[in-house]
């Protein structure tokens, strides 16, 4: 039921681990911390960004996460598809894309359908990671409506994912 | 790779014994025992041995009744819809006291009956998970009808105190229920000590088939059955009888029970092996006294690693564990026991069970030893809020 | 003694290639399906093919819903049950509707909740033992709930105008019920064709398993479960799923409908050829019209000779039928079918009933046709009613 990529992707999580303040200084630029979800709730992830300040790029991206195999191979995906683009462009990227990185082939899902929740945190956190960067409220980035708190499917994921479906 | 199961309180692999009494019971001897001729009578001796396998297993008297059906949920759902006929809408009883931490094969019945105006007290357990038996006396009222406490919990393997808790029933005249899914096999289950009116069993969970279980009705406590139809199991259950269920539901009996003093010396010690070497990482909890467990079970709970994540390590590794409950891995929610014992709520979602059975060996164990520490400090390397 | 065994609408003998596909989930492959780990996964595909097997033999859509269960009497009782919860007790219906001649699992249930202030309209039948859709159309009333008509009768094989009454509910707006226990693998039973919202089947009366059934539930059909608990099934029916059981159901039905042409050729033949010879014995009938009837099933009544009495001495020569119903045979009373058509109060206690399968032989159906005229001779020469 989960692609060979989740597999790999939660055996050996490229993106896992932390960066320091001293680390992102000499790669020239600013260190962003954005962290999402609670044990408590099941589910956390906490991300690390380096901007560059002069083109708003993102030079570097790890994460740590206390969440299920689905959860550890999105945050790590989700890191990778991160690395390169602008802060802006980030922003874009949903659990969609997150899950469709996943797949082995396009037309195979790459987590059963109860799993799906497990990759919106990865597309929370980036969020609240600009929201940090940008130095705004995540509500201006985020307009849509919050289905469900906890697994933070929102209605906007939903339709999408049954559009794409 | 070698696979080792240790989930053997979801379910457990058919004792090769109870297949090979099965076996004649599909394509040899199909008869259904109902019936006049040959193809019918035939089975009934294997019936009837299978039944007195189920009789002493629980040491029934003959005047009471063991129901044959096709699972604990089955059971549980019998009693306490039965009580609600029988009791409430039939009678002037409102009430019925269960515990936080049952199956939701009774805790999803007994909010059913709420929504039908029918009052539920959920009793809360102490922080190994257990409640105690003054706990149900001061529950009780005019109006209770029936109490249902579990012989032993699933996922923690907590025993709970149901002799003291049958007599308290018994001294108010209220009738009692247990399930003793995960007490058959790991435990004494007596029903001339434990005065207990209805008991469950389901038989995949001591070595025997999936599909079929059994309910205890002592003699005299009343009984509306949940199946109507033909005139099965007295008029008590309702349905073609399973024989090849029925005749390996009782060997699988005999052999738990057989088996009783391996499960309670043995079992028991590699349990303890093993519960010692998880016990010994840092950061750790072993939710319940080991002397208050069922011998065959270690639930514990790794500070900063999501329990679904350490399974699938484990997994990949070969071993079979569980976050608890095998029916928490649809649901969302947080394990019920971790949240009902509630030390801490970090811990809600780091759970992660060992249940053991006869079948386990040595071996295994050490194995297991071997990879958990491991696996444990992978996740914590990952984890965003373990801090070694 | 060669034994032959015509008692298929009791049980049947479990085809030994839906044995082979059981086989591994006893002692191999005994996870549980909702466990996360390997155990549980490795059961899942042919899981779903059984689930697939069950959609395709009757012709389901992938957004209704077909839950595994213990037989069809559960089912029966969970389509009657849940529009109890559902339409009476939570709605303003208060009325049933069905027929006379329904199996003890519809019938029972229905006296059950007239118990509770339900009204029921048991439809009586027609000399052939069956109703007219018209009769439906009549009963139905503003508070009609459910109809709940079988789809064959287990004594008669008297086929039901499902078909119409399905679209004669539909254009009422009542729910529908079949019972198609007696119709899998006997004729084609498509819920395209025929809009049933319920239709419950049991694997042992097509060659699987004892103890497995299945109920299809329409999308959108109201559906109140019986078995509350863990999220099984969608939370349609809980309890933990007999794996065995539904890959053997799903290879019995795949095999059953995958027979079907020889079932309406060459059991139909053979049964023919029987009932030929059985009707040739002077004061014999044979209850409804064959074009009416399931292509395995013959029904007779003989004058002068009780059934039981027949079919004991049937036994002594090796044959397996019945008197018409399994259940009758723990009950003293006269078969239902034969007392609601009841043409002759005198007939009531003399039925015989012969039901074939794809596993009857042409040898089989001679050795009974050379047998059966003697045995009635015998005991008609016994008889005190009957005069040659
Ligand atoms: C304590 C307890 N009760 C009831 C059940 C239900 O058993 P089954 O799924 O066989 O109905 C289980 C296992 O799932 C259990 O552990
Ligand atoms: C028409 C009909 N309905 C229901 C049943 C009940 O099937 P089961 O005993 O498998 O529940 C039978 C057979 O006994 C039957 O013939
Ligand atoms: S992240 Fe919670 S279960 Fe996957
Ligand atoms: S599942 Fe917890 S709030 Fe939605």
């Amino acid at each position: 039921e989960y692609s060979q990529e989740v597999n790999r992707r939660m055996a050996e999580p490229e993106h896992r681990g932390d960066i320091t303040e001293v680390q992102a200084l000499k790669m020239g630029g600013k260190l962003i911390v954005a962290d999402y979800g609670a044990e408590s709730c099941g589910d956390a992830v906490r991300l690390f960004w380096v901007v560059d300040p002069a083109t708003d790029r993102i030079l570097d991206c790890k994460f740590k996460s206390f969440g299920c195999g689905t959860a550890i191979a999105s945050s790590d995906i989700m890191a990778e598809l991160c690395i390169g683009k602008t802060v802006d462009e980030a922003i874009k990227i949903t659990n969609i894309d997150v899950e469709y990185a996943l797949r082995d082939n396009p037309d195979t899902p790459a987590v059963p359908p109860q799993k799906m929740h497990c990759s919106v945190m990865a597309y929370d956190v980036i969020k609240r990671a600009a929201s940090i960067y940008k130095n705004v409220d995540e509500s201006t980035l985020e307009d849509e409506v919050i289905v469900c708190e906890c697994a933070r499917v929102s209605l906007g994921t939903i339709e999408e994912v049954i559009r794409l479906n | 790779m070698q696979r080792i199961y240790m989930d053997n309180n979801a379910t457990t692999i058919v004792d090769p014994e109870v297949f090979l009494a099965m076996e004649p019971f599909f394509v040899r001897m199909y008869g259904n025992p109902n019936s006049l001729h040959s193809f019918g009578s035939e089975v009934k001796p294997s019936m009837a041995m299978a039944m007195e396998q189920l009789y002493q297993g629980i040491n029934a008297s003959d005047d009471d009744d063991i129901v044959v059906n096709s699972c604990a949920t089955e059971g549980n759902n019998t009693v306490i819809m039965g009580i609600y006929f029988h009791s409430i809408l039939g009678g002037d009883k409102n009430h019925i006291i269960t515990t936080q931490v049952e199956h939701p094969a009774v805790t999803e019945t007994c909010r059913f009956l709420e929504k039908l105006g029918v009052e539920v007290t959920y009793l809360p357990v102490n922080e190994e998970g257990v409640i105690h038996s003054d706990d149900v006396k001061n529950a009780i009222t005019d109006r209770t009808a029936l109490v249902s406490v579990m012989w032993a919990n699933n996922e923690t393997g907590m025993i709970f105190p149901v002799k003291q808790i049958a007599y308290a029933c018994k001294n108010r005249g209220v009738l009692f229920h247990t399930d003793a899914v995960q007490a058959i096999g790991k435990l004494p289950v007596n029903v001339q000590e434990v005065p207990v009116d209805y008991l469950t069993f389901s038989a995949h969970k001591f070595h025997g088939p999936k599909g079929v279980g059994g309910l205890f009705i002592r003699e005299g406590a009343p009984m509306v059955p949940l199946l109507h139809g033909g005139e099965h199991m007295g008029g008590l259950r309702s349905g073609t009888i399973n024989v090849a269920g029925l005749v390996g539901m009782g060997k699988a009996m005999e052999l738990a029970v057989g088996n009783l003093d391996y499960e309670l010396s043995e079992v028991l010690r590699l349990r303890n092996k093993l519960e010692d070497a998880i016990a010994a990482i840092p950061d750790v909890l072993v939710v319940g006294k080991r002397i208050h467990r069922t011998p065959n079970t270690t639930l514990a709970s790794v500070r900063g690693v999501e329990g679904e994540a350490l399974i699938w390590d484990l997994n990949r590794q070969g071993i079979a564990a569980s976050t608890g409950s095998a029916c928490a891995s649809e649901s969302l929610e947080a394990n019920p026991v971790m949240a009902a014992i509630g030390a801490d709520k970090d811990l809600a979602h780091t759970g992660v069970r060992f249940s053991l059975s006869r079948f386990t060996t040595e071996e295994e164990i050490d194995h297991v030893i071997e990879i958990f520490p491991r696996v444990v400090e992978r996740l914590r390397d990952i984890s965003s809020t373990y801090a070694a």
